[in-house]
């Protein structure tokens, strides 16, 4: 059986940061997870979706940020935020909880990511961009054949 | 985001509804410094009640804040979290950090006394 | 200046239309529209999503439906909704109040289309696809600068 | 979308909450022709109070139940229509065609007179 995909693509604004939370939280809806697995959902992909803005477009606002959603039927979702920005020198580093290259932020983006999902990964190449690619695991609900 | 702001002496106490994130960070941190650099505000009370949302951006904003108010001799205070508010905090170290008061009336009470 | 760009691309199975509607009512919310206007976009989005997977994929799941906005900023909301799908043969016969292939539907999908929309355009080629282009004029807010 | 369901002897009361579209309708449509089929249910209420949101597919479903009911001699009846759901009703000419009852009461009065 097919697996329902949706894909957000959208311009590098902050504005549109919470429309990215929205799709994840209707999603997570659908898939009847609880209030607080859908709470961490959002932070996990407002926080990918921010580094793409922030750090990858360097908050220059024409470029398009990425957000594929696969929800398969059995039972994992998975969530790639991706970005065609200035990329990631040293990605291990990059993870380190407390490490960033912006004095003014926290360095608790992938710290964030990788506390409420089960599986993280990132890959980045310099000019090229950066890919994060996320999944949580869910109890599979009977699909609808109405 | 909204902003509810109420100014006595040198306090400034700030209600913030709705989602803290990259967009609004900057509008709370903004309203935050310049209340400190045309006032010379040194207590700043953030009730979060009504925050619906929060990621490591709208922490950073927080974090930021109490570091500029230290080496004025200011506070950061913040009042009724929200139990899911809580948990994203908890795990950023913040509560460690930053003190937290049940409500705005106990936040205001302990400078009162100092 | 550039407008901000939205595209939301699913799989065309009924539970996404509310998803569609979900991102519309969010960007109404962003141009401070009234509620009134929200609730009339969202009933364009629906109709126009509703058919693509309905007429245009007929049910079947595996297919891809596109949604792009774009929100320029001389205040004109643009909604385009594509499908690659058995596409129309007769536009202005379709377009009729109350036409409609399956005895079972209203004919009124083009009717409220047009009716909450300021403008509205259909093209359809056989065996191509049917795009849907609708647009809505709202007062221009300011751009956010921070 | 949810709904809540009264039988009284051949009457059907559903209330519905939630979104009304082509993904509910055939739900709805599903939930009221079994009951006709299977109950023999000759009056069908509808009260629409909780409904969020209708397009021409939920429009449809309820106009087709009622064209299902009248050869059988039975009615459908409409409840509670908030006002930006009658709006939308009012364009495709449904209250024309169906009755609409301020409530429940009203619509199971107007039966039980006849
Ligand atoms: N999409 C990206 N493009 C380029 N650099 C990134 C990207 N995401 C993260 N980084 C780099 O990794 C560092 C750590 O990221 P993160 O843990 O999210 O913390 P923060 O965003 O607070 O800096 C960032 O400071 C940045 O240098
Ligand atoms: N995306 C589409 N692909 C193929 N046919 C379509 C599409 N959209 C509309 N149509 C055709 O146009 C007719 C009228 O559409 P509409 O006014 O929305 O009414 P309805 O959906 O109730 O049939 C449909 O019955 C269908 O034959």
């Amino acid at each position: 059986m097919k697996s329902n995909q949706i894909s957000l693509t959208f311009s590098s604004i902050a504005e549109n940061v919470g429309i990215a939370r929205l799709l994840i939280a209707s999603v997570g809806g659908q898939l009847d997870l609880s209030l607080n697995d859908i709470e961490e959902l959002k932070v996990a992909v407002s926080e990918a979706v921010s580094n793409a803005i922030i750090h990858g477009y360097q908050n220059v606002p024409n470029n398009i940020v990425y957000l594929d959603l696969d929800i398969s039927t059995d039972g994992i979702l998975t969530i790639v935020v991706k970005d065609e920005g200035c990329g990631i020198s040293n990605v291990e580093q990059a993870m380190q909880p407390a490490y960033s290259t912006d004095p003014e932020r926290m360095g608790l983006g992938f710290v964030f990511m990788q506390s409420f999902m089960d599986e993280l990964q990132v890959e980045s190449e310099l000019e090229v961009g950066t890919t994060v690619t996320m999944k949580k695991h869910f109890k599979q609900i009977p699909i609808s054949s109405h | 985001m909204n902003l509810e702001k109420k100014i006595e002496r040198l306090t400034l106490l700030l209600r913030i509804e709705g989602e803290l994130d990259m967009h609004t960070a900057s509008t709370l941190r903004h309203a935050i410094d310049s209340e400190i650099e045309k006032r010379g505000i040194r207590t700043v009370i953030l009730n979060l009640q009504d925050v619906q949302f929060v990621d490591s951006s709208g922490l950073g904003v927080i974090l930021g804040r109490y570091k500029k108010l230290l080496p004025l001799g200011g506070k950061l205070k913040i009042t009724n979290v929200p139990p899911h508010i809580y948990k994203i905090m908890e795990l950023s170290g913040l509560p460690k950090i930053i003190s937290f008061y049940i409500d705005e009336a106990h936040a205001y009470e302990e400078g009162r006394g100092a």
